[in-house]
């Protein structure tokens, strides 16, 4: 593997159009949610302005050096994943580095920001990040059921775990997504999604009203803006993992665009409707309904 | 100054000093107020040297203004409405927060009893600086209605700085709106350095609020 | 008739293990051992007992020649003597102990002598 | 060659001489007796030598004549060692009780000299009623030293001795008559020859002399009166009547069985047999030391009894397999009653006194592991022949009786070793030690593990230079003052000094032997060296952790089923002495030691059995067993997955290293459960390709999914740091077995790279948690905290540990992860697969737990001034680091061979590599580029973000936000404790103990069996006499029928 | 009822029974019988329910007068047992062990009266009032205003005036203020 520039350069391109995109998805739906509630909600820009506004604060404190690479193993799980994340197919460029490593380096590298998160904010030694982190963990264990029998489903049906093969098996048009030929594995994905999205019902890890707002209640300023960053950026790559496994991946940005935003609106949709579950429940929600379809998305495949 | 008042009548036994036996058996004084808080005193921080890139900061600051969730009186149910379609405080980049370290804006909403003030100093000092006090009601401008009290302060731009102050018995969401536009303006006139000022007077708010605080056992600032 | 004494033999056998069996008084027990013991000299003695045969010595009224067929089989009576000797000696031994299981215990019944069980 | 009457003439001459002795001359009485034994002995046993060294026996006619007309002597090869053996004891019995005999008088010196002579003269004579009058003299001596030596409850003992033996000679003075009256003659041989069964009435003379002889040898249930003996009488006479005696009444049986047919062989090994088990099963629930010997000691007379019957069987095996078990018991059995009487303590539990005494704690440890058959004693030649025998003649059921058997003589026994290595002990008491007491067991001691090497040679296809390494634990051992700096350099020195010679040839030869030596003895070099940090001598660490990694030095090297064994076995022994180590681990190294046994039997039975298959010991015969597959097979996998803490086999591990000390956990974690992998793999390697062992490796393959979850559930809900790790353990472990029983090129490539990976990670993480142990001195997770401030380096360690297990990329745990999903999906194993995914996951709860509440939150009080780990835990530490770095980095280095190595089995679907990139049947990977990446982006953001915040103020462990307030206490804001009670509430019912509750109930069933079963020696002379008849009377109704 | 306090009144030397309402009653006892006197009326009478403990500063008297509330719940009936204790030694017997929220009283009244519970629990901690060190500040001795003077740094305050007038100045300023000139 030789050092090559332009593609570099094409990633932090990406990388870019990914976190503003995913500020703008915020932003969108934060005006919604006003919208339901018969409010005008916040201006279109207001997510860049916070996210100025909290790198520009002057005066930061840190607990520790943990504290301080928590933010940065974050946003490098985020990054991360976005690097290894073919967005586009079709342009060789595009594909990022993504060929350095299949379907289950992603599913694993999402860890890595977690983890970091999880220590960072641990050694922050406030209560309620432990109690957050706790919950988080707990919670994230029973999302990844669903989503690892949807997968192996996947792997079983284009007998291949290259990312970039099954999105290129799905091309060709609107009938070939996995969305229509393996209707069962997208439906177990998708509960899995509303859980890795983390909005209600499962916002347990933050809980604003409850743990004030959980593992990140020590960061601050910069901290917290690098943290804002890699959320625009995490969200948008998963609602891009989605796209590439179930909804035939992105031809072009604009494809790519459209069809992140209705995957992560699945979520906030669901989000509106539904209250928040306590811990036990999630964990036993995840280890029933979704993972009943799963199995089903095996057992049609096997 | 740097000395914090040791009245033994008041003082609070687990930040008491304690011999502790550690693993390997010896034995060592811990000093819970020395050892378990950070003794360093604030600072001034200058704004950026480029005054364009201040302005522009300054912009973002007075846009994005993040209120600590903390309601010290009865002003504190003013707020709420504040949130709802009717007045609406997002569309001017206002949102709550539940922890200092992330908000901007302190509503110090109404009357301040000494035992809250304690709590409200160290909320302040938390949250990061550059930081904005709104005052809410005559009881913070010199008493109000209790003005008389054994247990009410009276003044609170003596002991924490205010950048504005909101009179009325007490104020409706609209002057608290008001007081927001205020807010933004000084900030984008450059002029919301009330942190600076904070630290630079550091010694005297903090006699202000000893002379008061009878019980004092935290650092003199908390971090 | 051969038989007689061997019947009567190990009836007397079977009556030492019934005394030994049924009486809790150690002496009474002791007595149980020694009849055992007497009933197992006779079986012994009357095994070896040729009908019409003489007593085994080698004398002028049995010559060496017609000995096999004479005479009783010399060897259990041999046999016995050292049999008895042997009773004898355990039997006495026995007594001792019973000398001492008195002193410790003031009582003779074996079931007071119970303390090592299980 | 002096004749052998005159050891009976030495003896009884003297006995008589002494009379004409002074009254207060009894010390010179003793050592005249002690003289005459002696002389006795040294009779014996000269020609014992001249008979090995290939002499004719002898027949000595007493009154010249020959047989039937005189008494006859014979000295033959067994009656020249047997007559040693009892001469020998007899010497050091009498020198042993040398003040008790002294004290006594006369008279008891007269009868115990009777009592030698007598034993001797019913080992050498051929004459049955000369037998039967020695055997009454001998039980009239015995009875006379019990009351002349009197001891409290020992006259109650003696006289129920007497009623019975009484009884019991008399049916022996009839049986002889009988076959007197039927053969005309009483020389054994001329009855054996005269075949008395043919007589109408002749058997019944068979049977009063068979049955006479097996009830003196105590045969369950009629032996109350002996055990009572046993419990009774001073300790010396216990340990002469339970070695002397009973290798004197067992050659009588021997020689008399001759004059029975086949049919009596039957009946007497099963007699045996219900002996053999029945006494070891009561014995469970013995509080007493010497009774406790008793049952053992009856439980072993069933043994030898059952070989006996078993000789029609056994063939030319027998005398081998009866002389090493009789010899062991004999040596043993009289150590530990001396022991005991040294101690003056008949209470197990007080044996804890015996610390004092380590020489004799090794002692007691010696004669134990003699007993239950561990290597490099002469019980485990003896008994490896008797199982390999029985399987191949066939005889399954008494095979599994003999090993139940030994299993429960096992517990109670490796229980009250227990007791004695790490019992709580508060009394001040030491014992004083005479000389006279002291050298009979030393000698003892040592003659066992003599004896040990001496039967090894006999055994075929034995490595004899295995006891050159045992032979230098020894050395360590004796070299036990030194300061322990040294003792570990020696110790690392020979390590070193085994892998340089072992590593080059295998490297070239057997790569899968390479690996696993390197994990075994680099990994004990390493853990070695984090021994420097302890200071004093560390007494008896360093034979016993040497013990250990012989045994697994030669499990690697074996190339039959017997060095197999060995090894396993040796092992097995030095991992128990290393866990018993710990604190409070008296519990779990009992139940690792039964675990270990059963599983140890359970590969023993299947050696056997393939043995009877193939006759053949070579390990890669195991290869051409066809038959009995599937149980051969399983009974392998259950062996080796005691070892590897699979479900259901697991409830040792945790204890077990939770409680060891810092520098054994990783010793036991990270490279004994390898052993169980490494079987498991030449088990595989053997058999894997059979369809019938497919179908056990599915159920396997299940069985690790659920050990995986399970284990990792548990350690999520764990509060004490090195439970959790051994939590943690267990379900590595099951995906090792998961990956192992896929049986394909990934699966096994799977296998290797988490067995190589488990290896590092969990050595980095049990050394630095034990090392940081140390340092605060708790185990508990909840009582530490914030360390991260004091303790860089361990933080760093443990970071790079978690990452690396949890197997999140770049580190190399990954590999193991990515590998396993091509496994898993190429192998259709989706479900379990899942499970072990699932797992996979839940280690996150518990590995954040582990480094959270450990070394992030808040700092507590007392941890203050706590210094970081010691550099000897370090250095090993970051050795495995870098080791797991360049894993990480280069993944191809290990990688390819392994895929090498894998394909000499499996061929088909590996990986394909082309440059650092791996192509598997789904997937790809290239661990390089990953790294890099990943290094790159993550400096890149950090110098983002210093650019950022580089003036961040450092602020103390108090300054949260607090809701306004400040935290009061450490203790109370760090949030450690229960911290998944949500989780638990979820899914704790899945690993609710019901396993433990499982093998608790069966234990409770067992103790409640033997609580009953013992009920039936209810202390009335009487109702023992009762059963002796009717043991006699059963004996008739078997014959008849 | 009446039956019972008049039968009461005799044994625990009650005074003062004034018969409120139907429902209501005040009675005042001595400070060595009321402990007896409320134990009796929880455990015989029915009063299970304690309502809640007041104090009034009678400086005049040089007493404080506590007031002990019970309730009967069957009856719906309220008891008022006034005590007088003697102001300069304020001690009174804490009747913690009878109902355990009245320790949160007694803490209340030791800290805003210096009325002292000898062994109630807590007592001694402060409850409102962090870091007091000055006399009580119910105490009617104790000058609220002054010490807020001294302490709280009180702003100069505005000038007051009569809002009557005032607001005349304000709405019609033309008008009346010519004619407060005049009058003035």
């Amino acid at each position: 593997m030789d050092f090559d520039i332009k593609r570099l350069g094409f990633t932090l391109l990406g990388l870019l159009i990914v976190l503003n995109w995913g500020l703008l998805m915020s932003s969108i739906m934060r005006k919604l949610g006003a919208r339901v509630a018969k409010r005008y909600g916040i201006r279109w820009f207001q997510p860049w302005l916070d996210l100025v506004k909290n790198y520009a604060l002057r005066s930061q404190i840190s607990h520790g050096i943990m504290f301080y690479l928590g933010p940065v193993f974050r946003i490098g799980g985020g990054v991360g994943l976005f690097l290894f994340m073919p967005m586009i197919i079709g342009s060789e460029l595009w594909l990022n580095y993504s060929f350095h490593g299949d379907l289950v380096l992603l599913m694993y590298f999402q860890f890595f920001g977690m983890l970091g998160m999880a220590l960072g904010s641990g050694e922050g030694g406030h209560p309620y990040s432990a109690i957050g982190i706790s919950r988080g963990l707990s919670q994230f264990t029973t999302i990844e059921v669903p989503m690892t029998l949807a997968i192996i489903s996947l792997a079983i049906q284009y007998d291949t775990l290259s990312l970039i093969d099954i999105v290129k098996a799905q091309q060709g048009g609107f009938q070939n997504w996995t969305m229509w030929t393996n209707p069962v594995a997208t439906i177990a994905g998708m509960f899995s999604l509303l859980g890795a999205l983390s909005h209600s019902p499962f916002n347990l890890v933050k809980a604003p009203n409850e743990i004030p707002i959980g593992p990140p209640t020590e960061y601050h300023s910069t901290f917290l803006g690098v943290l804002q960053t890699n959320a625009a950026i995490l969200h948008v790559v998963e609602a891009a993992l989605f796209m590439n496994l179930f909804f035939g991946g992105a031809t072009n940005w604009f494809e790519f665009i459209l069809k992140t935003f209705f995957i992560y609106f699945w979520s906030v949709f669901v989000g509106v409707v539904f209250p928040r579950f306590r811990i036990e429940q999630s964990v036993a929600w995840f280890l029933k309904i979704p993972l009943v379809f799963g199995v089903l998305a095996i057992i049609l495949y096997m | 100054m740097s000395e914090t008042k040791n009245n033994n009548k008041f003082e609070n036994p687990h930040y008491a000093k304690r011999e502790v036996t550690g693993p390997d058996g010896k034995q060592f004084i811990v000093d819970p107020i020395k050892d378990y808080f950070s003794d360093e005193r604030p600072k001034v921080y200058e704004p950026n040297s480029i005054p364009v890139v201040e302005k522009f900061l300054n912009w973002a600051r007075a846009e994005s203004l993040w209120v600590l969730g903390f309601g010290t009186g009865c002003g504190s149910i003013e707020i709420p409405p504040l949130m709802t379609p009717r007045f609406d405080a997002f569309r001017f980049g206002i949102q709550s927060r539940p922890t200092p370290r992330q908000s901007n804006v302190f509503i110090i909403s109404g009357y301040l009893a000494v035992k809250t003030l304690k709590r409200v100093i160290r909320s302040y000092e938390q949250m990061p600086s550059p930081k904005y006090v709104l005052a809410l009601g005559s009881c913070t401008i010199n008493g109000g209605m209790y003005f008389d009290s054994y247990n009410t302060i009276n003044r609170l731009d003596h002991y924490i700085p205010v950048d504005v102050y909101v009179a009325g018995c007490m104020p409706r969401p609209e002057a608290l709106l008001a007081a927001f536009n205020r807010l933004k303006e000084l900030i984008k006139e450059g002029k919301g350095e009330k942190a600076n000022e904070y630290a630079a007077n550091f010694d005297w708010y903090k006699e202000n609020q000893k002379k008061i605080i009878k019980d004092w056992n935290m650092p003199d600032y908390n971090w | 008739m051969e038989y007689v004494s061997l019947t009567i033999g190990f009836i007397v056998i079977i009556a030492g293990l019934w005394a030994i069996m049924t009486n809790r008084n150690i002496l009474r027990m002791i007595i149980g051992f020694s009849i055992f013991d007497t009933g197992l000299h006779i079986v012994i003695v009357s095994l070896a007992y040729v009908k019409g045969g003489t007593a085994p010595i080698l004398d002028s009224a049995v010559g060496i020649n017609e000995a096999i067929d004479k005479i009783v089989d010399p060897v259990p009576q041999a046999l016995v003597l050292t049999a008895i000797v042997i009773g004898l000696g355990v039997t006495a031994l026995m007594l001792a102990y019973a000398m001492k299981l008195h002193k410790e215990k003031k009582s003779l019944d074996i079931m007071s002598f119970r303390d090592l069980k299980w | 060659m002096i004749s052998p009457i005159h050891i009976i003439s030495i003896g009884l001459g003297t006995a008589f001489a002494l009379g004409f002795l002074n009254k207060k001359s009894n010390g010179l009485a003793v050592s005249l007796m002690l003289v005459a034994i002696a002389l006795m002995a040294a009779v014996s046993s000269s020609w014992f030598i001249k008979l090995y060294q290939g002499a004719e026996a002898i027949e000595v006619y007493t009154a010249g004549f020959k047989p039937p007309y005189s008494i006859n002597l014979r000295m033959g090869l067994n009656e020249a060692l047997l007559s040693s053996l009892i001469n020998l004891a007899g010497f050091l019995g009498g020198l042993y009780m040398f003040k008790n005999l002294k004290n006594t008088g006369k008279h008891a010196i007269m009868v115990f000299l009777v009592f030698v002579m007598g034993l001797n003269v019913i080992i050498l004579t051929r004459d049955a009623f000369n037998l039967f009058v020695f055997m009454e003299v001998v039980s009239i001596a015995t009875a006379g030293l019990i009351i002349l030596i009197q001891d409290g409850k020992s006259i109650q003992a003696g006289f129920k001795y007497m009623i019975a033996t009484g009884i019991i000679a008399g049916i022996f003075l009839l049986g002889i008559i009988f076959a007197y009256y039927f053969s005309g003659s009483l020389n054994i041989d001329d009855i054996s020859n005269s075949n008395l069964l043919a007589f109408k009435g002749g058997s019944v003379a068979v049977l009063m002399i068979i049955v006479s002889v097996v009830l003196e040898l105590k045969p369950f249930p009629a032996n109350g009166w002996a055990l009572d003996v046993y419990e009774a009488s001073d300790p010396g006479i216990a340990a002469l009547i339970s070695a002397a005696s009973a290798t004197a009444m067992y050659f009588v049986l021997f020689k008399l069985m001759p004059i029975a047919d086949l049919q009596w062989y039957k009946i007497i090994s099963t007699a045996g047999l219900i002996t053999f088990v029945g006494s070891n099963l009561f014995g469970l629930k013995q509080t007493g030391a010497r009774r406790l010997l008793g049952y053992s000691s009856i439980g072993q007379l069933g043994l030898l009894m059952t070989i006996l019957g078993l000789k029609p069987f056994l063939g030319d095996k027998f005398e081998y397999i009866a002389i090493t078990i009789l010899i062991s018991h004999y040596l043993a059995k009289a150590g530990l009653f001396w022991i005991a009487g040294l101690l003056k303590k008949d209470k197990l539990k007080d044996w804890a006194l015996l610390r004092k005494k380590p020489l004799f704690l090794v002692l007691f440890g010696t004669f134990v592991f003699s007993l239950i058959g561990f290597p490099p004693f002469p019980s485990f030649f003896g008994k490896w022949e008797l199982i390999m025998s029985l399987s191949q003649q066939g005889l399954y059921f008494t095979l599994a009786m003999i090993l139940t058997g030994s299993f429960l003589e096992g517990i109670y026994l490796f229980r009250w070793l227990g007791y004695a290595i790490k019992m709580e002990s508060n009394e001040s008491w030491t014992f004083k030690l005479e000389w006279n007491k002291v050298i009979p067991p030393v000698l003892f001691g040592i003659l066992v593990y003599l004896a040990g090497y001496y039967s090894s040679t006999f055994a075929e296809n034995f490595n004899g230079l295995y006891f050159i390494a045992l032979a230098f634990i020894l050395i360590i051992y004796l070299l036990d003052f030194l300061p322990a700096a040294v003792k570990n350099i020696l110790s690392i020195l020979s390590l070193a000094l085994v892998s340089w010679y072992m590593l080059p040839g295998l490297y070239s030869e057997d790569m899968l032997r390479f690996i696993f030596t390197l994990i075994f003895l680099v990994g004990g070099i390493l853990t070695f060296i984090a021994g420097f940090a302890y200071k004093g001598k560390r007494e008896g660490f360093y034979p016993v952790a040497l013990l250990m990694y012989a045994g697994l030095a030669i499990i690697i090297r074996a190339s039959t089923t017997l060095e197999f064994f060995f090894g396993w076995e040796l092992m097995t022994a030095g991992s128990y002495f290393l866990i018993i180590r710990g604190k409070k681990s008296m519990a779990h190294g009992l139940s690792y030691m039964l675990f270990s046994m059963a599983g140890a039997y359970a590969i023993l039975a299947a050696f056997g059995l393939s043995f009877a298959e193939t006759a053949s010991i070579q390990l890669s015969s195991l290869a051409a067993v066809g038959g009995n597959i599937t149980v051969i097979f399983s009974l392998l996998a259950i062996g080796f997955m005691t070892k590897t803490a699979s479900l259901g086999l697991h409830i040792w591990l945790p204890g077990a290293h939770a409680e060891a000390e810092s520098d054994v956990s990783p010793m036991v974690s990270a490279i004994l459960l390898k052993a169980g992998v490494f079987g498991l793999m030449i088990l595989m390697i053997a058999m894997g390709n059979n369809p019938e062992a497919t179908r056990v490796a599915y159920v396997l393959g299940w069985l690790g999914a659920l050990t995986a979850l399970v284990g990792n559930l548990a350690a999520a809900f764990q509060e004490d740091a090195k439970r959790l790790l051994a939590y943690s353990s267990i379900s590595q472990l099951g995906y090792i077995l998961f990956a192992l029983a896929m049986m394909s090129h990934l699966g096994w490539m799977t296998a290797m790279v988490y067995s190589i990976n488990h290896f590092l990670y969990k050595s980095i993480l049990f050394l630095t948690i034990g090392a940081v142990v140390l340092k605060v001195g708790t185990h508990y997770m909840y009582k530490m905290g914030g360390l991260i401030k004091n303790m860089p380096l361990a933080f760093i360690a443990v970071l790079i540990g978690i990452i690396a297990l949890a197997g999140v990329p770049p580190l190399s745990g990954f590999a193991g992860k990515w590998l396993f999903y091509n496994a898993v999906i190429d192998k259709h194993w989706y479900f379990q697969g899942v499970i072990v995914f699932f797992s996979g996951i839940i280690a996150f709860l518990y590995l954040f737990k582990l480094i959270y509440s450990v070394f992030l939150g808040q700092l507590k009080d007392n941890l203050r001034h706590v210094k970081d780990i010691s550099i000897w835990f370090a250095i090993p530490i970051y050795i495995l680091i870098i080791g797991l770095m360049i894993f990480s980095a280069k993944p191809d280095l290990v990688l390819k061979p392994l895929g090498e190595m894998i394909s000499v089995w499996y061929p088909n679907a590996g990986l394909s590599w082309e440059g650092g990139l791996a192509t598997a049947p789904y997937g790809y990977w290239n661990g390089t580029g990953v790294m890099i990446t990943i290094g790159i982006m993550f400096m890149a953001l950090l110098g983002w973000l210093l650019l950022l915040s580089s003036k961040a103020v450092k602020v103390g462990q108090f300054n949260i936000v607090y809701s306004a307030e400040a935290p009061q206490r450490p203790e109370t804001t760090h949030v450690s404790y229960n911290i998944y009670a949500g989780y638990n509430k979820a899914l704790g019912w899945m690993v609710a103990p019901k396993i433990t509750e499982f093998w608790d109930t069966m234990s409770d069933w067992a103790h409640s069996l033997a609580e009953y079963g013992r009920r039936l020696y209810s202390g009335n002379g009487q109702v023992y006499t009762t059963y002796v008849l009717a043991y006699i009377i059963a004996f008739y109704l078997i014959m008849i029928f | 009822m009446k039956q019972v306090l008049e039968k009461l009144s005799a044994s625990f030397e009650i005074e003062d029974i004034v018969y409120q309402r139907d429902d209501l009653t005040f009675l005042s006892a001595k400070k060595e019988n009321l402990i007896n006197l409320i134990t009796h009326l929880r455990d015989i009478e029915g009063f299970s329910h304690f309502v809640l403990l007041s104090c009034v500063d009678w400086i005049e008297d040089d007493k404080f007068q506590l007031t002990y509330f019970l309730n009967k719940p069957e009856e719906k009936y309220d008891l008022g047992i006034r005590c007088m204790i003697d102001r300069k030694e304020a001690s009174m017997d804490s009747a913690h062990h009878l109902w355990k929220q009245i320790a949160t009283y007694q803490r209340e009244i030791k800290e805003m009266f210096g009325v002292d519970f000898p062994g109630s629990p807590g007592v001694d901690e402060p409850f409102i009032l962090e870091g007091w060190d000055n006399i009580p500040p119910m105490r009617r001795d104790f000058d609220t205003k002054q010490y807020s003077a001294d302490t709280f740094f009180p702003r100069e305050r505005p000038k007051t005036n009569d809002p009557k007038e005032y607001m005349k100045e304000q709405m019609h300023p033309g008008e009346w203020g010519e004619y407060r000139k005049e009058k003035k």
